[in-house]
């Protein structure tokens, strides 16, 4: 009943009591992995790290080439504040360090270190399991979670313990646990916490002592009851039930994005350009939560994540343990696909992730699914654009209430001001927009080559800023030298002068001299200075 | 007399309009041009000189003062002449020399003699060295001037392509024919023979 | 009251200066590419208007009247708005130079504009009081400025339309317009004067 | 292989699947027309039809675009459209030259689908009206309210299409009559009260809203417009902010001065009913082309729609607003579109303009 009220205030867009944000769209799931049990993903031959796996600075390689590794090893030490370390996913000898392709539509490479398994899976044991986190402060945890390399799991990969700060201005009041999986196809994180509902929440339990909050909120959709039911047991067994409460939401796209579902639970927006700490809340996904418990209370750094290995050209889909480094084509092979090459290959869901054009790529942090998609499939939903009708389904659509057909039309025209004066920054790139359009406009895709551009322009900006100042400087220095060089000509030929001048007085002091001499005394006056004469 | 009556009247009349519109101008008298500063913050602040003006300030008084056209800075390109055009309300004119990708300079340190007229020449001071010294280039302040090139005695110095980074990365214009019918139309509209 | 109300409406809406008494086209066309340099037109346009009528009723009723020169009306109103417009561009220059440039020739042309001299011209004709005939200008100058503004919004939407090469630039422009017109047709008669 | 940007999925919406809908959401309304006016109503719809067909055929030609346009649906929804809107005893070529008018200078011009700035059949609706205004207000009795020609007899109706009323030996006075909404017009100028010139009309709300009331093809029964528009509403493919804002502020304006003046001005369910009120606000002001894209936007341009409506028809001349206000506000489009914008996610205050 509260499902159908809930439906037509949203459909009304009424929906200030009911918390829902605004826009969204309902997908056709294709969950076909749905509460398929995890199975661990065999052994590769190769494994490939590339230095950067996370928004931020890349690391820096540590180890050298026929350097032996153990599992859980860090191979990568990180540079600068955003950053986290990168470890081997198993023992093996490094065989070579070289640029290597990476999930990016750019497809750009990286520095990456490759290793050769061999086999014994030996596991470096520097980290000391801390189960009794309780009593540990949280500056050493966030140091823990830091150097076992963990990054947001949900997609974004941003490195986690920067979040996990007790700031003194901004308390933490609310955490919240994402356990909502909005992109069809998905279902690693559905899966994660029916199976690991335990550890999920001792990470859960572990962030709220790191960041002194009182209560935290496990967010799960309707479509996986199941998970909730879980979940639920698992506080209740963990005696947490008095701070943890799980809810359960409608589902709909993007509910899963950060902002919306803060929304979505709290009914405050994050303020435009401010973080979620700003209002009391910091949320973290499900297998970032597992992530923590098994840095901590296990001493394991990152080394594998759960990912849906699924798509309509895989005949036997499954949800798997993959180490990172794992060749994707490899994790593909282990689900019954013969050849990479006949079939488009999507890192990520569907809506937001992107089409793998190189195929030899490693599965990363941030690797939640990889589809193999019938590239008919695909082609279909990339359909000739067709002209804008101005329908406005897309504004609908639009979780961040902006104009796509509007902004699309300027970054077409490369009107990149009217874009910016559109809100073409406050795009989460979510997709709803060309999901629903009718005309089949990639929308997203006019946004993403619209923010580049105006990236573009805004560097240039700056380094034209620092070009003037630069040749102003010089400029400066310039006729400072100028100055110099004629002051000095000035105090030469000054010099020169009253050099002269003061011969010529001397000489015409001489002769009066001389002829004083013959008629008066010596004048004992000295001879006035050229100076004051000119 | 009527007539002399209404002639006087009319001339007395315009008289007082004219005398208005005197102490009017000298009232709202503008000094300077601020519309010169509003130029030069679109310039990309090479200070090639390949607009025939000795920098980018130059330029932008001499286009601001209507004495040049809108569409001499190479190195801006049809961007930078378009909003010039835009801001100064005239109509736009193709650029005539081709776009080109971003270059740098680049010494050849095992050629380089030490002579020191390429710093002299460096319009934003981004070669270092000292006489009889290798000199070298500052990568991230060159502006791909060219403006080293002609000093040099031994031609050492090449222009190279600013490579492309993964952060400097940017989403090309999608591949359908529409978009690629937009750039087109964007152009006729602006009155650009492409 | 209801009386200015009407003369007011009248002068916006029903005997629109562009749309129905086809004054003032040129700057209607001339300076619509752009909303905001519309919104900088519409004011300049605004004040003007008001001033001249507000200037040709005084010289009117103090000068010509009295002294039986009516005949010289045309000369004085021209030397009246000459000098009006001149004062704005100087006002413009120093208070908003971009707009000053936007506007370029546009300001100028407003001398000769006929709707101008129109509403000088016309306003004296209908007799009307001080107070009605400066609200005569006024709204025939508001009138103006909705629909150079609502124009302006459209030649924006029409700029990125792949409309047929000999149909490119003033043809599709007076279309529009001549649509607009009949759009505002919708509107006689609700004024009965 | 070129760059593909997510999402990579898709709701399977497409601008032929939109066309379609509209032309079947109104197809009750046809059926209604025929039934109101026999085959003459048949014929100006095939007329109507056909010609911006064929129209939008040529200038696909000439334009040198792909011809496979002509099969979204679009054309075909403007010649329906634009018949419905039109009196049953207009002449053929009228209806010709107002179909051609609505593709060529409506459509095509400004660059063919998404870009013409009004509504084509609207637009060549009004030209009509403008041009002809005798033709275009003397409106057919229809064949339930004593009518003088039996316009279900085949050739009949073909005589009358194409010749005139002489053809089938009548004169236009005799088989025609006014519509509600003009006789009011007519009435009130002459300084009877609203009730009397209404029952003087023999007006009945009930027919109004089943249809029988002499109008428009399309504007006869307000039932089997809902029934199109509730169809559209439950598709999707329009949503409820133009249509409801829209008769919601005719019917609020109608109320209030009726309160005020019952003499004078003319009760609220008499003017949702009457004229092309409902034909607007569901088929016309709902044109995706020529109306804002935000729904915020579409509530003011409902509005908007609302007021002209009723203002138009209290103090206009014509007695029809309706046509009229949608036209106007086809040209506030951009600056609402503008101005009007939903509030951004993480923005609060009314952000100031650049």
């Amino acid at each position: 009943m509260f499902n159908l009220l809930h439906t037509i205030k949203h459909a009304l867009h009424l929906t200030p009591q009911s918390h829902a944000f605004r826009g969204g769209v309902h997908l056709s799931e294709f969950k076909r992995t749905a509460t398929k049990a995890s199975e661990q993903c065999p052994m590769p031959r190769v494994l490939m790290y590339p230095v950067k796996q996370h928004i931020g600075q890349a690391c820096e390689p540590l180890v050298k080439v026929g350097d032996r590794v153990l599992r859980g090893q860090k191979i990568g030490k990180s540079q600068g504040y955003v950053s986290v370390p990168i470890h081997a996913s198993t023992s093996g000898i490094v065989t070579k360090i070289e640029n290597h392709i990476i999930p990016h539509p750019s497809g750009m490479g990286l520095p990456t270190i490759f290793v050769e398994p061999d086999g014994l899976d030996e596991v470096d044991e520097s980290l000391i399991p801390l189960p009794n986190y309780r009593s540990l402060s949280p500056v050493e945890l966030r140091e823990r979670v830091r150097i076992a390399g963990i990054a947001g799991l949900g997609g974004a990969v941003f490195p986690t313990f920067i979040k996990l700060l007790k700031d003194k201005l901004h308390s933490i009041e609310t955490v919240i646990l994402n356990g909502i999986e909005c992109e069809p196809w998905l279902t690693n994180d559905h899966q994660l916490m029916l199976e690991k509902s335990h550890q999920i929440i001792t990470g859960l339990d572990i962030v709220m002592h790191m960041v002194g909050a009182q209560s935290a909120i496990v967010a799960i959709e309707d479509n996986t009851m199941d998970a909730a039911f879980v979940m639920q047991n698992a506080v209740e067994d963990m005696k947490l039930s008095q701070v943890i409460k799980v809810e359960v939401l409608p589902t709909i796209y993007p509910q899963g994005g950060e902002k919306q579902l803060i929304q979505a639970l709290t009914g405050k927006e994050v303020p435009a350009g401010r973080l979620p700490i700003h209002i009391g809340v910091l949320s973290t996904n499900v297998g970032t939560a597992k992530a923590i418990h098994d840095a901590v209370c296990l001493g394991e750094a990152m080394t594998e994540r759960l990912v849906t290995v699924s798509g309509d050209a895989l005949p036997s889909p499954k949800n798997m343990f993959v180490r990172f480094g794992t060749p994707v084509c490899f994790v593909l092979e282990q689900c019954g696909l013969d050849s990479c090459d006949d079939v488009n290959i999507i890192h990520g869901g569907p809506m937001m992730g992107e089409i793998l054009r190189p195929t030899d790529i490693p599965v990363v942090k941030a690797s939640n699914g990889l589809l193999a998609m019938k590239k008919a499939t695909v082609m279909a939903s990339h359909h000739e654009e067709e002209p804008c009708i101005r329908c406005g389904d897309c504004s609908d659509a639009c979780p961040a209430g902006l104009m796509p057909n509007l902004l699309a039309m300027h970054c077409k025209e490369e009107q990149f001001e009217r874009a910016e004066n559109y809100q073409l920054f406050d795009c989460i790139e979510c997709g709803a927009c060309s999901y629903v359009c009718p005309s089949h406009i990639p929308l997203v895709h006019y946004f993403r080559f619209g923010k580049g551009q105006v990236a573009k322009i805004r560097r240039e900006k700056v380094f034209a800023e620092e070009s003037r100042q630069r040749s102003e400087s010089r400029d400066l220095r310039l006729r400072k030298e100028q100055e110099e060089k004629e002051e000095k000509r000035r105090i030469a030929q000054e010099k020169k002068e009253a050099r002269a001048a003061a011969l010529a007085a001397q000489a015409a002091a001489a002769t009066d001299v001389a002829d004083e001499a013959l008629t008066e005394t010596v004048s004992e006056k000295p001879a006035p200075t050229p100076k004051a004469e000119s | 007399m009527h007539i002399l009556l209404s002639l006087s009247v009319f001339s007395g009349f315009a008289l007082l309009v004219g005398i208005g519109l005197a102490f009017a101008s000298r009232y709202f008298h503008v000094e300077g041009d601020p519309l010169a500063d509003k130029i030069d913050a679109l310039l990309p602040q090479t200070q090639c000189g390949q607009c025939g003006y000795p920098g980018c300030r130059p330029y932008a008084n001499a286009v601001a003062a209507l004495e040049v056209d809108v569409n001499h800075c190479v190195p801006g390109g049809e961007r930078t002449m378009l909003q010039i055009a835009d801001m100064m309300g005239v109509e736009p004119k193709a650029i005539e020399a081709e776009e080109t990708a971003p270059v740098v300079a680049f010494i050849r340190e095992d050629e380089c003699i030490g002579c020191t007229l390429c710093i002299k020449a460096c319009p934003v001071d981004c070669i270092i060295g000292a006489p009889k010294q290798y000199h070298t280039i500052i990568t991230d302040h060159c502006t791909g001037c060219t403006l080293c090139l002609e000093p040099c005695p031994v031609d050492c110095i090449d222009m190279l392509e600013v490579p492309e980074t993964l952060e400097k990365w940017a989403w090309p214009v999608p591949g359908t024919e529409r978009a690629k019918v937009g750039v087109e139309r964007k152009h006729q509209h602006e009155g650009i023979d492409v | 009251m209801t009386e200015f109300a009407l003369i007011l409406l009248s002068a916006v809406l029903v005997n629109n200066y562009v749309l129905t008494k086809f004054l003032g086209i040129c700057p209607f066309l001339g300076v619509s590419g752009k909303v905001e340099t519309a919104i900088g037109m519409s004011f300049a346009v605004m004040f003007v208007m008001t001033l001249a009528s507000t200037a040709s009723w005084l010289i009117q009723q103090l000068i010509l009247v009295p002294l039986d020169m009516v005949y010289m009306q045309t000369v004085f109103f021209i030397l009246i708005i000459a000098g009006l417009v001149q004062f704005v561009e100087m006002v413009m220059h120093k208070t908003s130079p971009v707009l000053y440039q936007g506007l370029g020739i546009f300001l100028p042309l407003i001398t000769t504009n006929c709707a101008v001299l129109g509403v000088a011209i016309l306003n004296v004709q209908q007799d009307y009081s001080f107070f009605a005939s400066v609200l005569y200008g006024f709204g025939a100058a508001v009138g103006f400025a909705i629909v150079l503004v609502l124009f302006s919004g459209l030649r924006e939407r029409i700029e990125g339309a792949p409309i047929p090469e000999v149909f490119k630039g003033s043809p599709i422009t007076l279309i529009t317009a001549g649509m607009m017109a009949l759009a505002f047709m919708g509107f006689a008669g609700l004024v009965k004067v | 292989m070129i760059l593909l940007s997510s999402p990579h999925q898709h709701s399977g919406n497409s601008i032929q699947l939109t066309m379609f809908t509209v032309i079947i959401a109104l197809i009750p309304a046809a059926m209604v027309s025929v039934y109101l006016y026999g085959w003459l109503a048949f014929l100006l719809l095939t007329m109507c039809i056909g010609a911006s067909m064929l129209t939008e055929y040529v200038c696909l030609h000439l334009m040198k675009r792909d011809i496979k346009r002509l099969w979204d649906g679009s054309a075909a929804l403007t010649g329906l459209l634009l018949a419905l809107t039109l009196p049953a005893a207009v002449p053929w070529w009228m209806a010709l030259f107002a179909s051609v008018f609505a593709i060529v200078l409506g459509k095509q011009l400004y660059g063919g689908l998404g870009y013409n700035l009004f509504n084509p059949a609207l637009s060549a609706r009004v030209v009509l009206l403008i041009s002809f205004p005798l033709q275009m207000t003397s409106w057919m009795i229809p064949m339930h309210a004593g009518a003088t020609l039996d316009m279900y007899d085949f050739g009949t109706s073909l005589q009358f299409f194409f010749f005139g009323p002489d053809a089938v030996k009548q004169t236009w006075d005799a088989v025609t009559m006014a519509s509600p909404l003009g006789y009011l017009k007519t009435e009130l100028g002459q300084g009877v009260t609203v009730s009397q010139a209404l029952s003087d009309y023999h007006y009945s709300t009930f027919y109004a809203f089943i249809g029988r009331e002499a109008g428009s093809l399309g504007e006869g029964s307000a039932l089997a417009l809902l029934f199109g528009g509730v169809y559209l509403l439950a598709r999707k493919t329009i949503s409820w902010h133009i249509p409801i804002t829209y008769i919601a502020t005719v019917a609020a304006l109608a109320w209030v001065f009726n309160l005020i003046n019952p003499d004078v001005y003319a009760p609220a369910m008499f003017h949702v009913l009457a004229g092309g009120l409902i034909l607007c606000a569901f088929f016309m002001a709902t044109d995706p082309v020529s109306s804002p894209s935000s729904a915020i936007g579409k509530i003011a341009f409902g509005f908007g729609c609302g007021l002209l409506t009723w203002v138009i028809r209290t103090f206009g001349n014509y007695p029809e607003g309706a046509m009229f206000a949608v036209i106007l506000m086809n040209c506030m489009v951009p600056l609402i579109d503008y101005y009007i914008r939903p509030r951004v996610y993480g923005y609060f205050r009314k952000r100031a303009k650049a």
